[in-house]
């Protein structure tokens, strides 16, 4: 598995919130390691059996927290990045929706250099089955496995999965990197990580329209990666200048459609899923010879 | 959002980058008055619409004196403009911008947007155009001067420098639009803007830079702290049903076809749409009711979609995960009961308690169309939708 | 570049940092006149000088009624103050700060400085204290609590927040503050400041913080673009000789020894004072001459070093490397003329074209010392300050 | 040597500018592989018998410029140095002496991460004796040879070569860090290179007062160093509260004392001259064995 294992202590950020509360009870009903959590002004409180903090720094200092989830509102979200980050954090998984992209510009370049992994921001999480849920997804349609799923939408993240399951792959870890313009972790991350992880056997990419992260996967997939890898890109109908809910999908000058993303990632040998419905069978063909 | 041409040119006044001399008039009569205090002795009386194009479509009219700006500004006001770039629809034109043409010797195009890939704020520029300049950028990159700004620096005198030799200006103009592009790049940043797009860019006798008309998009995230720019916002240019989704936190957006979509999820949404396409069928529009589909959302949902007059099908596909597929189901069965639809529903239900889910529809008594899997589920909609057998 | 407390309070005002209610007056009656403006029955005089200990130098009067503020306007302006921070110099005090005194629940310390290890502008606070923010920090780091700004955030609200957490405030007072504290980031960055102290900072029993006290310095390589802040100058507060030195583009410091340096290059200059102690004496300045010393700066600086009576050898100390060795002696000779220089001066000269600077010098028939090394020449200078041989 | 070689090909920002056209003739009568210069507006112009540059981005396409030296006035330097690294230039230079702090603090943020390396500002520049000169020291006082040389000082510098090449030692590379608060390479970077270096077999290492790069450099030199070093630390006499020249020579709340200094380098075990008069003697002691 990538980024987290059963051993890593989480913490959650708005932990007190109706938010962070939700999630962070089925976090711990998932059994994740969570050690506490940070509300400002709540600090030396108890929430779900679990000690409350004014500021991240005291929550690492009294936990030795290694990764944060944010589920704070959006105005706060910067903050909160920069603060966990500021705090020794070393995986910041930001759930928020809706941050502004100058926002996240700063945020990016305050942690340029920094050694810390950020994932989204607009994400559905990390879950690396049976260790550690930091996210949204629902825990119980995964199965512990060898798939490595890394993907720009959320729900799709789910059929991913629930298909891999059905298929008896399971996955390994599981990285929604966020619909945003800007964000932390993207596929070429992962993919190294991916390729490196020696539990992961193969990796399906989730990718949609807007940007060229697609296509830079798929450079980068042609050079390195050397798993199977199967991959489905949304957005083949969407039409040009409009915004597809996630603030990253729109296609802008012609440039970032679906065509041109299948199309890069095809020549770099990387196998199609035309739909969504098709990611678990192609995969699975790779691993019944 | 997207702001009017004279709504961003105050913008642009306010921080002492050119515009020419104009006033917006929401009548003729009040046309007629903005001309003589434009003063001058020709206009360009112009449809203030949230589209580019409006020259080819008729939009922007020239006038020699008063009286023909005021009919220039009656035959556009009340009127809806289709242009090439409005995807059929009419554009309500309820304003026009009065102005006094400025004299030129070069049109250049200039334009500040988010660079994703280097996650800054890029500034490109080019010095001929007429398509938008981030295809020119793909298609001939040399034609493209562009300088992406660190945020800590912002935008740096050798950048400007960078762009005005890039397009070729003279010391002069170089030196004047080097002098105005840092407030410009600050405009940019500080109010949150998606897109600033100046174009034409003219350069005036005198070497002056002069923005002849200018587009902005404004971030949508970032407009609770930017009051002054939401307050600007026209929803009269948003297709109603757009507007509608809005105010109930979905996101919907009207295209050509004839099936109805209603997904959790933006991903899925698309790759539906997809799907419906590759099943040989035309969505009838993109429906994300998010990632916490409530009863209530689902009911709003179909009452959107139902008043496209243009949808035969429906096809509802929801992944349940933190929400529950019975909880849906019974949000469904409540919309499809009050909002009296009529047309064929296809239900795709996946995830958790998928199964209790699929046992509330069939208990409804409802004529819902169940399917298995998404492959299903789309040929299923393309089947009812064409009126052809669907079980 | 210092300002002076009121100068500071008008720019915290600006920003909308709570200050106490005050006026600056230059003659008694104008005291008065400002006690009356800022009404209440009690009144702060504070003598308004580039220094810090004024309180318990006498510097900051209590005046029960107006007659009162004028008496100790009356007693203060004119004079000049001595405080234990002024190095033994009087400085002038040529304007009071007539305030209201301020109910306080508690009394904190803040700072922002660039914190040079870390490259970026630090914020420091302290519930209690009395000594250097500072020298408080290195001998008890507990006490003080500190925060590092990312200049491409600015100082964020979790900064703020540990701030208030690391003072003990509580939530109103916190909050209060911290609503504060990013402008006054913005003013120090934006403004190029240098250091910002306020000390104390108030806390009211309405849990708002006001400055009782601020110490602002100024980037002095950032005035050419504070024209508003080099405005506020005061040359009054300044050594006569080191602001003569300034306008000459020279680098002078009076010290309280006897032996005067020249030197280039400030790490040299040092050295060279430092080398004098080794020897047993006692610098009477640090005087950069600069890399590019021409015969124009070496005669201004022979003017700055005799202008201190208390000199009895002067030590001169070139490296030669752009500006020759030669050209450096021809500059020498001339001021030592025209200076009519009294007192000893050794003279050590390294570096390009050295020997013929040596030449020039002895060639000059002035009764001038050299030296063949540093130590030489520092011994040599020692000697000649106490009246001892020499050669 | 380090950082430049006889091979470098450097320009010259503000090339035909006065302090720019005096520096660029010295440079190239000592050697140095000066390739052309920038001044924006005098483009396509030939200045020196090298040609003119509207841009540092043009002159790396047109020469290969690999090192850049600026001798811009400082309101302009922060440009130029940005303009410089965003050109590619590995190897800047900063001359220019008197640029405010804050621009400095926004030009090291914007390097972050940045593959460049910066030399000052407020600094008299690097020279491999034979092979290439970048700045404004004498020449003809150098030699090639075994001495690595790192100071915050001009002059001290000058003195700690001129004893150098007395001593029969010569210099391997000397580099002017300058006497900023804030600036580029610090002790640390240059003691590392040395260390690395073949050709230098000793170090000399010029500090004052102010800041705590000489105690950095002390751990670092405890830790990684193996080549013997000798120290000079300026300004004993140096009063509290005063700028010394340097902006960044000055002693705060009891802070960045000479003292201090020597001690923590005593400490590491670094080789203490306790006046610029001793450096050559000190370092040609372990030459004589």
């Amino acid at each position: 598995m990538i980024l987290v294992d059963a051993q890593t202590r989480v913490i959650c950020q708005g932990f007190t919130g109706k938010q962070g509360t939700f999630h962070s009870r089925q976090a711990l009903a998932y059994g994740t390691r969570l050690v506490g959590g940070v509300t400002p002004g709540k600090g030396g409180q108890t929430h779900l059996d679990l000690p409350v903090f004014d500021t991240v720094h005291e929550a690492v200092a009294a936990t030795g927290a290694q990764a944060t989830m944010i589920y704070v509102p959006a105005p706060f979200a910067a903050d909160a990045i920069l603060e966990a980050a500021d705090a020794g954090i070393g995986l910041i998984v930001c759930i928020t929706e809706g941050i502004p992209v100058q926002d996240m510009i700063r945020v990016k370049a305050a942690l340029r250099g920094a050694d810390v992994r950020l994932v989204g921001p607009n994400c559905p999480g990390v879950i690396a089955p049976g260790a550690c849920k930091i996210g949204i997804m629902p825990g119980e349609i995964h199965a512990e496995g060898v798939i490595g799923i890394v993907s720009r939408s959320g729900t799709l993240t789910y059929e991913a999965v629930s298909q891999t399951t059905r298929a008896g792959l399971g996955q390994s870890t599981c990285v929604g990197i966020g619909g945003d313009p800007v964000h932390g972790l993207g596929f070429v991350d992962c993919l190294a990580l991916f390729e490196q992880d020696r539990q992961t056997k193969g990796i399906v990419l989730v990718g949609e329209i807007g940007g060229s992260d697609e296509e830079d996967a798929a450079e980068y997939i042609r050079a390195h990666v050397r798993k199977p890898v199967v991959a489905y890109v949304a957005g083949l109908t969407a039409p040009p200048g409009r915004r597809m809910g996630h603030a990253g999908a729109v296609i802008r000058g012609g440039r970032g459609t679906a065509r041109d993303k299948v199309a890069a990632l095809q020549d770099a040998g990387v196998t199609i899923a035309h739909s969504p419905d098709e990611i678990g069978a192609r995969m699975k063909s790779f691993f019944s010879g | 959002m997207h702001l009017h041409e004279h709504q961003g040119k105050t913008l642009l006044a306010q921080i002492g980058f050119p515009v020419p001399p104009g006033r917006v008039a929401r009548t003729p009569a009040e046309a007629a008055a903005a001309a003589r205090e434009v003063g001058g002795d020709a206009w360009l009386v112009k449809a203030q619409v949230h589209s580019g194009g409006r020259g080819k479509a008729g939009g922007v009219r020239r006038a020699a004196g008063v009286a023909e700006v005021e009919d220039a500004a009656r035959a556009l006001l009340g009127t809806r403009l289709v242009t090439a770039q409005s995807a059929g629809r009419g554009l309500p034109v309820e304003a026009v911008l009065v102005e006094r043409p400025m004299e030129t010797v070069r049109e250049l195009y200039l334009a500040m947007l988010v660079d994703r890939r280097r996650e800054r704020v890029a500034v490109l520029a080019a010095g001929a155009g007429g398509m938008e300049i981030e295809a020119l950028a793909a298609s001939d990159p040399a034609a493209v001067a562009s300088v992406v700004v660190e945020p800590v620096a912002g935008l740096m005198p050798y950048q400007c420098r960078r762009l005005a030799f890039g397009l070729g200006l003279d010391a002069q103009a170089g030196a004047a639009l080097g002098r105005r592009l840092p407030a410009l790049y600050r405009l940019f940043a500080e109010r949150d803007l998606a897109l600033l797009e100046i174009n034409p860019l003219g350069i005036t006798p005198a070497g002056e830079p002069v923005a002849l008309d200018v587009k902005i998009q404004v971030d949508d995230n970032a407009l609770y702290r930017q009051p002054e720019l939401a307050a600007l916002a026209d929803a009269g240019q948003e297709e109603a049903a757009e507007r509608a989704a809005r105010t109930f936190g979905l996101n919907y957006i009207r295209l050509d076809g004839d099936i109805g979509c209603m997904v959790n999820g933006a991903g899925l949404a698309m790759g539906t749409m997809d799907l419906i396409k590759l099943q040989g069928g035309k969505p009838a529009n993109f429906l994300d009711v998010g990632g916490t589909a409530t009863p209530e959302r689902v009911a709003e949902a179909f009452k959107l979609i139902l008043s496209d007059p243009g949808v035969r099908a429906i096809l509802v596909n929801i992944f349940g995960g933190i929400v529950r597929c019975d909880v849906i189901a019974e949000g469904i069965v409540r919309a499809v009961r009050e909002a009296r639809v009529t047309v064929p529903v296809v239900v795709r239900l996946e995830g958790t308690h998928a199964e209790q889910g699929r046992e509330r529809l069939q208990a409804s008594g409802l004529d819902l169309i169940t399917a298995a899997d998404l492959t299903e589920a789309a040929r299923k909609a393309v089947a009812a939708a064409g009126g052809g057998p669907v079980r």
